[in-house]
């Protein structure tokens, strides 16, 4: 199959949520987006449904309606397992990695799962720390490296898409970085899509070509990255943002290239 | 879409919920006329030989016959029962007490550890019934008899089960007077069943309880109920004679004593320490062993080194845990002396040789030579394939043939508070299979007892002890003011 | 003379137990850890008083060591497949009692048949394995309901003992050890002797644990278990069918359920009431050790049989309430258990 | 309109339970007021302790045989040991109820889901086997028998009649104060509990004093059911508080349905139905009641009554208006897309 061109004409994750929630709580409300092989952003503030709309997508969360299909295919009701070989990749919240597995476990578990397009040492390649950790358990990884670990266990697989889930959280702002310049290396070669859920603006500004905003269920606004730069107005409004918070950290304007 | 699929099964589970609740409601409406006539006939003479006593409760099952008089209550009657489609047992029981019948309530452990015992007793009881015109109904513990007739009057059999626990027992037996109807009990198996259900029967002067193998001294021994009839010995006479044996003829002078932590072997050990302690013994460890151990290798390595014998009570899974684990932690070096039901024949098939040669007392043996012992045995055999006489079935059957005896004797009459038959129930005085019984002042038996060994699997007769009376031939009133028997009590 | 030897070098023993415990309270008593200065003190005073008692009976002692560790094997082959489902599963299997019984029924209905023990054995642990299968199936739909999970395996235990009831009847029942198994062998410096099978059971415990070992840290699915245990939707989200393990530790613990169903029918006897006593023991080994963790069961195995056993011996009568009063004690210190992660036991 | 709403609310299950307090004793047979009306009140009472804690605190505690069987022993150690006015020892052993949840809470307070409900299984356990063994106080294996409720004048509690009143009086009291409880402030820090430990100690509550709290408050609900099980039974030994109880309990619970306290009394109406009725229909009545428990957790996430509910809230557009709240859920349940 030819790989589809970068783009929004032929979307790789076509999203239309009709709710879906918890018992008699609904936490999404009419979510519809498409994503095509690109990097994209959900932003929006604490408990909008942007960490259920992941688990809904990954077939973690099971109580939801409407359609959510990977390159044509319906993926909504499928069991995890299937999702994730039909090809997404998931880098939840928290982290998740196992705790009483050592970072090479984390890979060698996998077994035929593995892509054969990543080779352990690639894997240390793109981590180094990983590699120089390879014996450890996951539970003794600082915060970072467990990142680096979740993320590095998602893209071993290969996938089409890749879903993270707060990446940045709770991680020393050098660690950020170091994050978002692996994942932009990931996406360079154009094979892989990436939908990131982020509350730190900065990574989602870097990481990004496209940000959606999340508010109470609903997606709100959908603009290209750079757009979404300038609009203050809706970071204040939506995310509580406000333009010191933006200009506490001193621009590095020659790394903040959009992903496109 | 996970919640869709079950509703056809919802639905059906709907109706299920319903039906009983329905059930329930009948069950009530049943009940509503035993409460609306019985205080409008219990002034009246009884009109039939089974009519309900003024002074008790009035018990459901009375209902249809109280409603003879009037035509109202029996077309009411006849209207409802149907209805009470949850309750069969007591729209039959209605149907045949107009004709006139006597309904007889069983009961035994048939769930819990004693299940097997449970078995046993059910055993004795149809035979009994069947001794009397009655057929099986089927080969299950809970099927019933029917068809035996005393007197001209059918007898219904109600079998409940109880799990050893007295709270159980009393629901279980409290079902066959109040909802079934029973005007005779049979039972219970366990030494605290049966004090609970003594207080229970106690209330119903009209219903009488014939003990099946409640082994506890004080169902007869203090504070006796006018209604309730013991015709086997109690856990202390069971265990009649072992202590002078174990002294004079075995020549122990100090022995130890493992035994199950509750009443029943205390009345045991007590009984053996009596005798024993008396005769210039000494004991030189009391074990208790927490109901429900199975692994006894702690409790054998504290038997000390330097006693003449061991003498332990138990009872089934117990009985056989304990001989196998002394049999593999002391190669037997010290000799046991067993507890009546320890080496019962209920469980010397699983006992194996382990058990050959040990010494006991008890109610059963295998070689006494009764013709009506070899009846029994053979007619067990025949209605029961594989089954030998053991105290269980041989109680209960004991217990129920009397109950029937006493009915013949007075023509099935249990009006007046079943006065008559409880006069006659008293007055029972016949050779039964384990020799001859008469009962005592307290409505005790007093019966013969069998100092026996285990030979071949089987127990076999050292010396028969005859007429044990409930104080072991001791005073009586020295012997009730030692107190019940206790994990310290005798104190010797 | 030896038994002042043994007595002399158990007392030895203790003491540098005690010494190294109580620089160790010591230490975090200074290190204001008040809640581990507490634990060490309270394990200080246990061994303390256990060796104390045991060289009060010295000749016992060796016994009651014995009889400890037999206890903790069976109690370790219940355990062990009971905390594996529930690491990887999270069900807290309540018919796990009931397996047991029934395992134990099949192999005695085998042995009285063939008369051999190894084929009884054999086939009550494949039975066992097969009502596993049957239980995973019953729970599938319930997945991650951990509430209703539990209350079915309740329902199957109340079956199963009913069940096994009707089949096997009331009649206490035990099977016979294989030839070469039965008989006792004398122990040292004392009257008493000690049966072989029982031996036998705790090599057999030792090897369930090796091969479990070997298998959890030895081989992928092992990896996977251990992942899942970790975190299952991870693994599902890896795209192994996680579906697929979870059975095969349905089958593994009821496996071994079965395996302790025939030595503990071997050794002691199958009986009504048995499942209800075995799963309680099963529960507190596994609660005490921590849910998930194999060297959490093990340890926890040794040190209830051990506790057990000494309670049995110096206080015969309240022996129960010294067991279940360690097991309340542990679980209000350490609510995880000796070797347990707060792990999401949520229900 | 909040107001009205919540009365009525409130004010239909009161009436209904006040006509069945009047209906039930004319209507009932003297067995069944006892051995299904008073067993199923009393059962209900001691479930609802547990159906409390379970569905409002989240807590699932196997130790109510413990708070139970304290109050039982301590109403029949004082009248049968120490001869107390029957009365006052009513009085000590309701009370020693939630004193005993209190102990069995501080026990459990750091625990939570799993863990706390083994732990509560040992303090159970623990309760079961002290009964058993220690005889000074509990007299053993044989326990207390031969309890006689107290008499005031004409009104004999060993008859049915008055302890129906009193049970029944108690079962609707408990009902309304745990309904109370739960609709309160306290009751919000319990229902955090149960759906969030973490964000409830972020709110400011210490999970572990709200744990300690809610055992204390089902204490009460159990005392005063192990009391009236005493009145009951007029005896109690440990097998009234034995490990098939602590089963037994939250098997009632479940059949019922913890969602609310109410199920409680259902889920114990059903179990005393079924066992004393199903003997009529089977020789394996376990089994039956494996099975059947088995089927209604299987098909129900909220026992009988979630099956109730579920009717209700699939019945016919009448009552779909009525219950707008329901629909999210039934929209949610729509199933597969549409496309």
């Amino acid at each position: 199959m030819a790989e589809p061109p970068i783009g929004r004409s032929s979307p790789l994750l076509d999203v239309e949520i009709a709710t879906a929630g918890y018992g008699t709580a609904t936490v999404l409300d009419s979510v519809s987006f498409s994503a095509g092989v690109e990097s994209l952003g959900i932003v929006g503030r604490n408990g909008m449904g942007k960490s259920t709309l992941c688990k809904v997508i990954c077939g973690l969360h099971r109580n939801a309606s409407g359609s959510v299909r990977l390159q044509g295919k319906e993926i909504l009701g499928r069991r995890p397992a299937q999702i994730g070989r039909s090809g997404i990749g998931y880098v939840p919240q928290g982290r998740r990695i196992f705790a009483s597995l050592t970072v090479t476990e984390h890979f060698q578990m996998l077994g035929p799962h593995r892509s054969k397009d990543w080779p352990i040492d690639r894997v240390f390649d793109l981590f180094p720390r990983l590699g120089d950790r390879r014996s450890h358990l996951g539970r003794h990884l600082s915060g970072g490296e467990q990142q680096m670990l979740a993320i590095a266990r998602a893209v071993v697989r290969g996938p089409r898409l890749l879903i993270m889930d707060e990446p940045s959280e709770g991680l020393a702002p050098v660690v950020v970085d170091t994050l978002v310049d692996a994942c932009l290396s990931l996406a360079a070669d154009g094979h892989m899509g990436i939908l990131v859920v982020e509350q730190n603006l900065h990574a989602a500004l870097r990481l990004t070509g496209r940000i959606l905003v999340m508010v109470r269920g609903a997606i709100v606004e959908d603009m290209p990255t750079e757009e979404f730069r300038n609009r203050t107005d809706l970071q204040e409004l939506h995310l509580g943002v406000s333009r010191s918070d933006v200009l506490e950290r001193p621009r590095q304007d020659s790394n903040l290239r959009p992903w496109t | 879409m996970r919640q869709r699929k079950p509703t056809g099964v919802w639905r059906l589970l709907g109706v299920l919920v319903t039906l009983l609740l329905i059930a329930a409601a009948c069950g009530g409406d049943e009940g509503e006329d035993a409460t609306t006539q019985a205080p409008a006939t219990a002034p009246e003479p009884a009109p039939a030989p089974d009519a309900p006593e003024p002074p008790a409760p009035p018990a459901t099952e009375s209902a249809p016959a109280d409603a003879e008089p009037t035509g109202e209550g029996a077309s009411d009657d006849a209207g409802d029962d149907p209805a009470a489609s949850d309750d069969v047992t007591a729209t039959d029981d209605g149907a045949a007490d107009a004709t006139g019948s006597i309904t007889i309530g069983a009961i035994s452990t048939l769930d819990g550890p004693f299940a097997a015992l449970g078995d046993f007793s059910m055993h004795g009881v149809k035979l009994a019934l069947l001794e009397y015109g009655g057929e099986l109904d089927g080969t299950d513990t809970r099927d019933g008899v029917s068809g035996a007739t005393v007197a001209g009057l059918d007898i219904e059999l109600v079998i409940e089960g109880s799990d050893a626990t007295p709270d159980v027992a009393v629901e279980a037996t409290r079902r066959m007077v109040e909802q079934d109807g029973a005007d005779i009990i049979i039972g219970p198996l366990s030494g605290d069943e049966g004090l609970a259900l003594k207080d229970y029967i106690r209330d119903f002067p009209e219903v009488t309880l014939v003990n099946g193998t409640s082994a506890s001294q004080d169902l007869t021994l203090r504070d006796p109920a006018p209604n309730v009839f013991r015709f086997g010995g109690d856990g202390a006479m069971w265990t009649f004679g072992v202590g002078t044996y174990a002294y004079e003829e075995l020549g122990y002078r100090t022995i130890a004593t493992v035994a199950e932590d509750y009443s029943y072997p205390y009345d045991q050990v007590g009984a053996v320490l009596t005798e024993f302690c008396a005769l210039g013994g000494t004991v030189a460890e009391r074990i208790w062993v927490p109901l429900g151990t199975q692994d006894y290798s702690s409790f054998v390595a504290q038997i000390p080194n330097d006693v003449d014998a061991v003498f332990f009570a138990m009872g089934g899974t117990d009985a056989i845990n304990f001989v196998k684990q002394y049999d593999e932690f002391t190669g037997q070096a010290i000799p046991l002396v067993a507890g009546p039901t320890a080496v019962d024949q209920s469980v010397l098939s699983e006992l194996g040789d382990r058990a050959e040669g040990l010494i006991s007392s008890g109610p059963v043996v295998d070689d006494s030579g009764l013709a009506e012992f070899d009846a029994f045995a053979a007619r067990l055999d025949e209605v029961f394939p594989g089954q030998t006489p053991n105290i269980f079935n041989v109680y209960y059957y004991i217990a129920t043939k009397s109950a029937l005896q006493a009915l013949e004797e007075v023509g099935g009459d249990l009006s007046d508070a079943s006065a008559a038959f409880q006069a006659a129930l008293a007055e029972q005085s016949w050779q039964t299979p384990i020799g001859p019984v008469v009962l005592d002042d307290n409505r005790q038996a007093v019966v013969d007892m069998y100092l026996r060994r285990v030979d071949g699997g089987i127990q076999k007769t050292i010396e028969t002890l005859p007429k044990v009376n409930a104080t072991l031939g001791f005073d009586r009133d020295e012997y009730i003011a030692q107190g019940s028997f206790s994990r310290d009590n005798p104190s010797c | 003379m030896a038994p002042d030897r043994r007595t002399e070098a158990a007392a030895g023993g203790a003491q540098v137990a005690l010494r190294h415990l109580a620089g160790r309270a010591a230490a975090a008593a200074v290190g204001r850890n008040q809640r581990r200065a507490a634990q060490l003190a309270i394990s200080g005073l246990l061994i303390y008083y256990v060796t104390a008692k045991s060289i009060q009976i010295s000749d016992r002692s060796l016994l009651v060591l014995l009889n400890g560790l037999t206890a903790a094997a069976l109690y370790f082959l219940m355990a062990s497949g009971f905390t594996l489902l529930f690491g990887l599963v999270r069900v807290t299997n309540l018919a796990h009692g009931g397996v047991y019984l029934l395992g134990g029924y099949v192999a005695l209905s085998v042995q009285r048949a063939t008369g051999n023990w190894l084929a009884a054995a054999g086939l009550g642990f494949l039975f066992s394995g097969g009502i596993g299968i049957l239980l995973y199936v019953l729970l599938r739909r319930l997945r991650g309901e951990g509430l209703r999970e539990t209350m079915v395996t309740l329902g199957a235990a109340i079956v199963m003992a009913d069940q096994a009831l009707a089949h096997w009847g009331g009649v206490p029942s035990d099977l016979d050890p294989p030839a070469f198994l039965q008989g006792s062998l004398p122990l040292p410096a004392s009257p008493l002797l000690y049966p072989k099978f029982r031996i036998a059971v705790i090599g057999l415990a030792i090897l369930a644990g090796l091969a479990l070992w070997l298998l959890l840290y030895r081989t992928r699915l092992g990896m996977v278990i251990r992942a899942g245990v970790d975190d299952r939707d991870m693994v599902s989200m890896a795209g192994i069918r996680v579906e697929l393990v979870f059975c095969a530790v349905f089958v593994l613990a009821g496996g071994l359920a079965g395996m302790a169903g025939v030595a503990g029918g071997t050794y002691l006897s199958l009986a009504q009431g048995e499942d209800n006593r075995v799963l309680l023991a099963s529960l507190i080994v596994v609660i005490a050790g921590g849910l998930g963790s194999l060297r959490g069961a093990g340890a926890a195995a040794v040190l209830v049989g051990l506790v057990e056993a000494f309670a049995q011996t110096h206080h015969a009568i309240l022996s129960v309430l010294i067991t279940f009063g360690t097991l309340i004690a542990v679980l209000a210190l350490r609510p995880h258990g000796l070797f347990g992660r707060p792990v999401d036991a949520r229900l | 309109m909040r107001a009205s709403e919540r009365w009525r609310r409130v004010a239909w299950p009161l009436a209904a339970a006040c006509i069945g307090i009047v209906v039930v004793p004319i209507t009932a047979s003297d067995f069944v007021l006892l051995q299904i009306v008073i067993k199923s009140l009393w059962l209900g009472i001691a479930g609802a302790s547990l159906a409390f804690l379970i569905g409002q605190a989240g807590l699932i505690s196997l130790g109510q045989t413990a708070i139970f069987g304290t109050a039982g022993y301590m109403m029949a150690i004082l009248t049968l040991s120490y001869g107390l006015n029957i009365w006052l020892a009513a009085a000590c052993a309701v009370a020693s109820g939630p004193v005993a949840g209190l102990l069995v809470g501080l026990l459990s307070s750091r625990s939570s889901g799993l863990y706390l409900m083994m732990l509560t299984l040992a303090v159970g356990v623990f309760a079961f086997f002290f009964g058993q063994q220690y005889q000074p106080i509990t007299r053993g294996h044989t326990g207390f028998n031969g309890f006689e409720s107290p008499v005031i004048g004409d009104v004999d509690f060993n008859e049915r009649r008055p302890l129906f009143y009193v049970t029944a009086v108690a079962a609707v009291l408990i009902v309304v104060a745990l309904r109370y409880v739960a609709g309160s402030p306290a009751g919000l820090a319990f229902r955090g509990l149960r759906d969030n430990r973490e964000r409830l100690a972020a709110l400011g509550y210490n999970p572990a004093a709200v744990t300690v709290a809610a055992f204390a408050v089902s204490g009460v609900a159990a005392g005063i059911g192990g009391v009236l099980s005493v009145w009951y039974n007029g005896a109690i030994s440990p097998g009234s508080i034995d490990i098939t109880r602590i089963i037994e309990l939250l098997v009632v619970v479940t059949i019922g349905g913890a969602i609310r306290i109410e199920g409680a009394f259902l889920g114990a109406l059903a179990v005393t139905l079924l066992r004393n009725f199903a003997s009529d229909f089977t020789n394996r009545v376990e089994t039956l009641v494996g099975a059947a428990f088995i089927i209604v957790v299987l098909f129900s996430r909220h026992g009988i009554l979630g099956l109730w509910l579920e009717a209700r809230s699939r019945a016919p557009q009448v009552f779909e208006s009525l219950r707008g709240q329901l629909r999210p859920r039934s929209r949610a349940a729509a199933g597969p897309p549409a496309r």
